[in-house]
């Protein structure tokens, strides 16, 4: 059940993975990549309990912190053109 | 200055729960070590206020509403799933503005996240008083104007 | 096992062919953080947690930006060249023939002789709780004690690179109250 | 195996083919829908029902253990995080110039859209 699970979770990510070949704007690829990092999460807990290694979920939980971070500085960058949005403020 | 303790417990107990070692005295202390150079850095930073850690809700967004919050996300989802398989996909996409109630700017954020959460409604922009609300269906719009989530984040912000 | 595999090997292989083809830079450092982020769920399918966990923090996290920050000082679509690069292609299938040549002479897959079998003595994994005090993990040990003088070489290395990247990167500061004029004509000479 | 056990596996069996299919659905949400605004509802139901239905799955089985613990936090930061990148997502958008298709202007009067 679990190897249908991350099939599954595979196939979303093949979608992901569409979208991003075909989005025409660069927000369309972003969101690819922000689904893709969530699916990786789920397929790394998935695959943790297929083999029954438990202990690889501390894995998953840095892959969703790193996820955000780095969806939200990528944002800024897009937004800004650089990471410094202080600069230009004021 | 009070929410500082209450994080430095809340990053010890994530230590001790995500390093799984109870009863190793030199790898406690390295991790106690890290813990308070944390706290240090987050001091430092000055983000440790009643937005940092929301002492002051207390558990009730985890016991009032949080499975409401969930018992929307399943039925907007039902509803989304609908869009998205139909071959015709009935869109009616719009955009709303809402206007929240919460008094603290935590309230407000919890209302713009918890929009965004239910699919079916993105908060796309957030200012001053007003968020605007993009929508994949008029029920989706409708639900956000008619407040009920504004509603009871008022009612968990007033209780003492 | 083999049915997660082979789609992950699969994706692997698409998004390192569109990664490689496609002119829009922007969607180039898209693909090569997905490319990151998949190849960690490989890796730890393969049992390479530590692996898996650098491939994740360095693959997805750093270089993703370091390349996003050198496209804010360079133009976002790359410049399509003119006919067919002979010298390039000479170099590298000189590079891949002398790889491919070396790979003759190592042991095959899953031969109880190799060294990979062999050498990582068992005392390792035995003798590492008692020989150093309180690390919990072998991993740890080998790397921070066993092999101390080596790790620190290596982190000054990787520190010394990372100064350099920042060192490159880092773009002077804009006169106070013009600046995102100023950054655009930095933009516009560079 | 006693009927409890029998029982919890077919909870878990429904919750995570029930997380699989949501999480299809995201996908196919995201390759089918028209633009961009639209599309970020797609991903939205990847990341609330499909991520929360798989991940309360793998807590039936883990039963009650620090590992349920750990499935927990994950999926309490997922679902902390995953609004605000969306919501910075179409923020971006939005700054970055792009107009969202609406279909029609919604019957109330209050609202106010940015076409």
């Amino acid at each position: 059940m679990f190897v249908v699970t991350a099939i599954a979770i595979l196939i979303t990510m093949a979608l992901a993975l569409v979208r991003a070949m075909f989005g025409p704007t660069v927000f369309d690829r972003v969101l690819a990549l922000n689904m893709f990092g969530t699916k990786t999460v789920l397929l790394i807990c998935v695959v943790c309990f297929l083999t029954g290694r438990t202990d690889f979920l501390d894995l998953a939980l840095l892959y969703s912190l790193m996820n955000f971070i780095g969806m939200v500085a990528l944002l800024r960058f897009s937004q800004f053109g650089h990471f410094r949005e202080e600069a230009a403020g004021n | 200055m009070k929410y500082s303790p209450i994080l430095g417990v809340l990053l010890l107990a994530a230590w001790l729960l995500w390093s799984g070692h109870f009863d190793k005295p030199f790898v406690m202390a390295l991790g106690v070590l890290s813990c308070a150079f944390s706290l240090y850095v987050a001091l430092r930073m000055e983000i440790v206020d009643e937005e940092g850690a929301p002492w002051q809700l207390g558990a009730r967004p985890f016991t009032h509403y949080a499975p409401w919050l969930a018992r929307e996300i399943v039925q907007s989802n039902i509803e989304v799933t609908r869009i998205i398989i139909s071959p015709a996909m009935p869109l009616q996409r719009n955009m709303v503005t809402v206007t929240p109630h919460a008094e603290t700017e935590l309230g407000r954020v919890m209302l713009a996240n918890s929009i965004t959460l239910t699919p079916g409604t993105v908060s796309v922009r957030m200012e001053g008083d007003e968020i605007l609300v993009h929508a994949l269906s008029f029920e989706g719009a409708a639900e956000d104007i008619s407040g009920e989530m504004d509603r009871r984040i008022c009612q968990m912000e007033k209780q003492p | 096992m083999t049915y997660i595999v082979i789609p992950i090997l699969a994706l692997l292989a698409l998004t390192a062919v569109t990664g490689a083809r496609i002119r829009d830079l922007w969607a180039a450092v898209m693909f090569t953080g997905i490319y990151s982020f998949l190849s960690a769920s490989w890796m730890l399918i393969l049992d390479a947690p530590d692996v898996a966990f650098t491939e994740a923090a360095v693959g997805a996290g750093i270089a993703t930006f370091l390349m996003l920050g050198t496209l804010a000082l360079t133009s976002r679509t790359e410049k399509s060249s003119s006919g067919i690069p002979v010298l390039p292609l000479f170099v590298v299938a000189i590079t891949g023939g002398a790889l491919i040549y070396g790979t003759l002479d190592m042991p095959h897959f899953g031969d109880p002789k190799a060294p990979v079998q062999v050498y990582p003595d068992p005392s390792y994994v035995e003798k590492s709780q008692e020989d150093i005090h309180g690390v919990p993990n072998v991993v740890t040990a080998v790397l921070a004690s066993y092999r101390g003088y080596d790790t620190l070489g290596e982190t000054a290395v990787v520190f010394t690179a990372g100064i350099a990247v920042l060192l490159i990167l880092r773009r002077p500061r804009p006169p106070v109250g013009r600046s995102d004029a100023a950054g655009q004509q930095a933009e516009a000479g560079s | 195996m006693n009927v409890l056990e029998i029982v919890l596996e077919i909870i878990s069996w429904v919750l995570l083919l029930g997380g699989s299919f949501f999480s299809i659905v995201g996908g196919i949400g995201i390759v089918r829908l028209p633009e961009f605004f639209s599309r970020l509802h797609g991903g939205g139901v990847t990341d609330t029902l499909g991520a929360g239905l798989i991940m309360a799955g793998l807590m039936v089985q883990a039963g009650l253990s620090l590992v349920t613990v750990k499935l927990l936090t994950i999926l309490f930061f997922l679902v902390v995080t995953s609004p605000s990148s969306c919501h910075a997502l179409a923020k971006a958008a939005l700054f970055g110039g792009l107009k969202p298709e609406l279909d029609k202007n919604p019957p109330s009067s209050r609202d106010k859209s940015s076409s």
